[in-house]
């Protein structure tokens, strides 16, 4: 056996392993590559960073564990600058397994370090199931969506609510998402209807479908996957757990590219063998 | 009866939708706005109609003595549990010492997320890691231009969107003293022209192909979708 | 101590879900029905605790007569778990798919095909040399894949090479999608690795 | 509730009044021009205030000249000429607009007077029963559904409506009659998605076609289901084309098999099925996800001739590069209605066709007038209130 045979017929478990060093190995030996925010982070950031004191935004949180590594960053972040800007924080969800995600950060950042207060400072209204129609449905009254939080307390007396009850008191939407429902769906059915600006921080894979939301001014920001949420971290506070991450990244992404080179090299010599003989 | 009145159904909450968007006069918009508060607790009740089937096929599998049917107990068992820990009164949980009840932060529900829930469900997306870099290795073939394209098109994004493209391009620049576009920049020209016309045009395209299928639901011309002829 | 248990339990479920990769074993299919269950489980009772609870019952408690409604339309959902009767089934159905049809007809119209639509109207005579160059490229991209997807007409002479320059647009924008995909999945492994050598085992 | 510090005149024409009685005493004129000055604004330019347009009558519109307008914009709000004044909001003068609405916002049917910068006027909330903002898109769903109408009563009345043969059928009849030449089955697979997803009736009727030439030929068909619900509609899929050539003793219920609706447990049954019985043509037609790729690459190893064809964006890229030809998106449905003529599929198609001509048109004439420097004219069209 020659070694391209060999190679063809490798046994995908060495593939495995070859990815799963590759990916490893920056996290224990870090290089320490810099990070320059693009257009598109800095865009988010600057729409937060418009915000003023007092102020109500609605923090979407539409995703779930198994986007966690890219999409947890964003929302971490996101509220930190959102704490700087001492803005009114009111987080919701449409997917089921976000709240307790949602309540995470808001411990970590909001409560553990910047010592805002729960109900005052910011809210998680947690889950609501319904998809589009509570898009539209928080337009008309968001009490009557949520009459109580994700712990089950009545937010009517809540001081963050007070004199916000629909998009029209609200400035801003941050929406972290993972797909359906999630950015696309916030774009169709508020950006327009209710004249809302939205930034969204979404999944690498969904990510290119928005850049067209981006340059038509549908979203005032975008950030996608691991690298959109390192940039803006590196806006936000110059580093985080993202941005950590970005080396291993950097990494794999040299090994998956190396992998289609070798698999077509092997392709390119195999049928030149082909049309010799 | 059986056909007439889902489609009804199906035609007063649709145009209801369409015309709230239209007319925003109160008598329209409150009705819209109750039919949607509505509609919120029939697609909960949906999910829960979801899960009491795979309750049921599990529970078949068992009484059938199906292939694997061995694993439809843990999965019984877990959904049950749960079920139970989710829904029962917040101080049943809390008088057994546990700090809340409930789905609350802190409670044995959430302790299960936590710990059960979001690992899993982490590890199972983390493992398409590995079949895409086989499948690179294996069955990524180019063949034709299209798939040069794609092909270089995917390698510069790749490498373009990971600061490694910026120091890469740095250091080769720094080598023949010029100042040619680096990675980064290739890789956000790509993102915002080539990908964004093609994104631009499949949006506009599937845009008509939904509006399409919406209104011939809503006006009640497709009724394959709600189970009729 | 919760912790340290908690941790070990995700650890032990992480590494079960990894050994699919050797290859498909009992203690994969056990851990998959175990997740299974606890996703449907966890959906159940949140929908009780978020929906059922504060939307519906508390206002039927309250007096709203109204809420009986939506109700009986939800306990009508359930006649599909019976062996007859199912048809009264369609009557909730119903009404959920025209109420979403609805919302999306509106939605991709205004979200995607008109705003889509009007932010491709671009000047190619706009004082710089770099963004004439790319809103012509913008015009011409958005045109061609259009008539790639244009089916009333065979694929002949100029529609033939116009949809021809339509498939290359496209063909950089799969790319383009292959290249950010790739990043997701490298992100989701570098999440769980993080995990498993930092928080589990505390190495990193 | 933030009440007024500064006693100001609480009309323009008692404002006169009052400036005329200043002109008497100097002490009082002073005194007024102190009061004016630590209220820090001046005068609004082109002050109008009316019922916000186009809505359920609860917001009053508050419109200003936005650049001659000063530094600060003070909006109050009382129910009474004479107050108690509640302050609504402060802008900047740029701001050019504040539409009063949300909570705490002007109820309708009532009169409210508004003061901007000690300027008073007064507006009356009400509902209108069109959105003429939104008029354009009316027109613009009109004509879609109107030729969409068109389109599908042609269909219906049979008329010959031309659909261009997309090449991925000649690819597909190709891999069928290579897997009839090396005597092996063939696999296809619609998709991952319940029977009531789009993608999978869809992929339905191609499969119907499928089944005939397969049934000709007489070569093996295999249908791995990811959805139970699924089963009962492919087999009967399957059946009708085996009936239609003739042939109903060659159908193979057991063939149709569902397999496993958990997402990976398929995937790996189905590379199961790739791996043993090396069917030589693969067709992945409907709606695909994370699985796609694994799918495609085993495929590619035992050296099959694999027809893929999805609307799932994602997905496409992995059946680009592992098979031999893709339908992207549209071109998945326009091969659904290709072949079977069905008149709704027909007719949704053509309509879509034509819309896409229009838009097409709209587009090139647009970016023309855009290019002379008449963009706002194309663009204020489409604009969404």
């Amino acid at each position: 056996m020659d070694w391209k045979t060999r190679l063809e017929r490798l046994d995908r478990r060495i593939i495995f392993l070859v990815i799963f060093f590759a990916v490893l190995m920056p996290l224990f030996f870090p290089l320490g590559l810099s990070i320059t925010p693009g257009p598109e982070a800095t865009a988010f950031h600057a729409a937060i960073e418009a915000l003023q004191p007092g102020d109500a935004v609605y923090l979407a949180a539409d995703y779930d564990p198994g986007s966690l590594p890219e999409l947890q960053p964003m929302l971490e972040a996101a509220i930190e600058q959102l704490c700087k800007k001492d803005v009114r924080i009111i987080a919701g969800s449409l997917w089921p397994a976000c709240p307790p995600l949602v309540n995470r950060a808001f411990t970590q950042i909001a409560e553990g370090r910047f010592q805002k207060v729960y109900g005052t400072d910011y809210v998680n209204l947690g889950f609501k199931e319904g998809r589009e129609v509570v898009m539209n449905q928080l337009g008309q009254s968001i009490r009557g969506v949520y009459p109580v939080d994700s712990a089950g307390a009545p937010i009517g007396d809540m001081p963050v609510m007070s004199g916000v009850d629909s998009y029209a008191d609200i400035k801003l939407i941050v929406n972290v998402s993972a797909g359906y429902p999630g950015t696309k769906e916030w774009v169709q059915q508020v950006r327009s209807r209710y004249s809302i600006p939205i930034v969204a921080g979404c999944t690498a894979v969904s990510a290119p479908e928005y850049f067209p939301y981006f340059q038509s001014g549908q979203l005032s920001g975008l950030l996608g996957g691991l690298a959109g949420a390192a940039e803006y971290e590196v806006l936000v506070s110059g580093s985080g757990p993202a941005a950590k991450k970005m080396d291993a990244q950097s990494l794999g992404h040299i090994v998956i590219i190396g992998f289609i080179l070798l698999g077509n090299l092997i392709y390119f010599l195999r049928s030149r063998e082909g049309s010799v003989a | 009866m059986r056909r007439e009145i889902p489609l009804f159904l199906t035609i007063f909450f649709g145009c209801m939708m369409v015309i709230g968007f239209f007319v925003p006069h109160p008598i329209v918009n409150e009705a819209r706005s109750r039919v949607e508060e509505w509609t919120i607790i029939l697609a909960a009740a949906a999910v829960v109609l979801g899960v009491a089937n795979v309750a049921r096929i599990h529970m078949h599998k068992i009484s059938r003595r199906d292939r694997d049917f061995q694993y439809s107990f843990p999965l019984l068992f877990a959904l049950f549990l749960m079920i139970l820990l989710g829904i029962v009164p917040k101080d049943w949980i809390t008088s057994m010492g546990f700090p809340a009840g409930g789905t609350d932060e802190g409670s044995p529900f959430d302790w299960l997320y936590n710990n059960a829930y979001v690992p899993m469900q982490g590890t199972m997306f983390a493992l398409l890691a590995f079949y895409i870099a086989s499948a690179a290795f294996r069955a990524f073939r180019i063949r034709t231009v299209e798939a040069a394209l794609l092909a270089i098109t995917a390698v510069l994004v790749m490498i373009g969107r990971v600061p490694v493209g910026g120091s890469i391009s740095n250091w080769f620049n720094g080598l023949i003293h010029l100042d040619l576009w680096t990675l980064p920049e290739i890789q956000q020209w790509i993102m915002d022209i080539p990908n964004l016309a093609a994104k631009r045009a499949i949006l506009i395209g599937a845009a008509l192909g939904a509006i399409a299928t919406s209104l011939k639901i809503i006006l009640g011309i497709e009724r394959s979708a709600i189970g009729g002829d | 101590m919760p912790e340290l248990v908690g941790n070990t339990l995700a650890g032990l479920l992480t590494l079960a879900i990894f050994s699919f990769l050797y290859k498909d074993n009992v203690v994969y299919k056990f851990a998959e029905h175990l997740f299974v269950g606890l996703a449907a489980g966890y959906y159940v009772a949140f929908q009780y605790r978020t929906v059922f609870q504060p939307n519906l019952w508390d206002r039927l408690v309250a007096g709203d007569i109204v809420s009986f409604i939506p109700l009986a339309l939800a306990i009508l959902l359930f006649t599909r778990m019976l062996p007859s009767g199912q048809w009264l089934s369609r009557w909730p159905m119903g009404a959920m798919i025209g109420a979403y049809a609805g919302l999306q007809l509106i939605g991709f119209l205004q979200g995607d095909l008109i705003a889509q639509v009007q932010a491709n109207i671009l000047s190619v005579n706009t004082g710089s040399w770099v963004t004439n160059v790319n809103n012509f490229l913008l015009i011409v991209g958005v045109l061609t894949t259009l008539v790639y997807f244009f089916f009333s007409t065979e694929h002949k002479g100029a529609v033939g090479a116009l949809s021809k320059a339509g498939i290359y647009f496209l063909m950089i924008s799969f790319g383009a999608s292959y290249g950010f995909t790739v990043m997701a999945r490298m992100s989701l492994l570098i999440g769980r690795l993080e995990f498993l050598f930092g928080d589990w085992l505390h190495l990193l | 509730m933030i009440k007024n510090r500064t006693p100001l005149p609480a009309s323009p024409s008692s404002a006169k009044r009052l400036a005329l009685s200043a002109c008497s005493g100097l002490v009082l004129f002073l005194g007024l021009a102190a009061l004016l000055a630590t209220s820090a604004a001046a005068a609004v330019p082109g002050l109008v205030v009316r019922d916000n347009p186009d809505d359920r009558g609860e917001a009053i519109l508050v419109e200003w000249d936005g650049e001659a307008a000063g530094d600060s914009v003070r909006v109050e709000r009382a129910e009474s000429e004479a107050g108690p004044w509640v302050m609504r909001r402060a802008l900047p003068g740029s701001a050019a607009r504040f539409v009063d609405q949300g909570e705490g916002g002007p109820e309708r049917g009532k009169t409210y007077f508004y003061r901007v910068n000690g300027q008073v006027l007064s507006a009356t909330p009400t509902a209108q029963w069109w959105n003429k903002g939104r008029t354009n898109l009316f027109l613009i769903l009109a004509l879609y559904l109107g030729l969409i109408m068109v389109f599908l009563n042609i269909a219906r009345k049979g008329g010959s409506l031309f659909i261009r043969k997309i090449a991925g059928l000649d690819a597909m009849e190709e891999a069928i009659g290579r897997a009839t030449e090396m005597g092996k089955p063939v696999l296809y697979v619609p998709g991952i998605d319940d029977a009531n997803n789009i993608q999978t009736i869809y992929s339905m009727a191609i499969l119907n076609s499928v089944a005939k030439m397969v049934a000709q030929y007489d070569t093996e068909l295999i249908v791995p289901l990811a959805k139970a619900f699924v089963l009962p509609l492919a087999e009967e899929t399957v059946r009708s084309g085996y009936m239609d050539v003739g042939r109903p003793d060659s159908f193979r219920a057991d063939n149709i098999r569902f397999l496993s609706d958990e997402q990976f447990a398929f995937t790996a049954a189905v590379n199961g099925i790739m791996l043993r019985e090396k069917p030589a043509a693969n067709l992945f037609l409907g709606s695909f996800f994370a699985e796609s790729l694994v799918l495609a690459e085993t495929g590619f190893t035992t050296g099959a001739i694999q027809i893929a064809g999805t609307a799932n964006i994602h997905q496409l890229p992995f059946f680009v590069v592992a098979c031999d030809y893709t339908m992207i998106g549209e071109e998945f449905f326009a091969t659904s209605a290709y072949l079977s003529r069905e008149p709704m599929l027909v007719g949704t198609l053509k309509g879509g066709d034509m819309m896409k001509l229009v838009i097409m048109v709209f587009l090139v004439v647009a970016a023309i007038a855009a290019t002379m420097g008449h963009s706002e004219a194309f663009r204020s069209l489409l604009v969404i209130r």
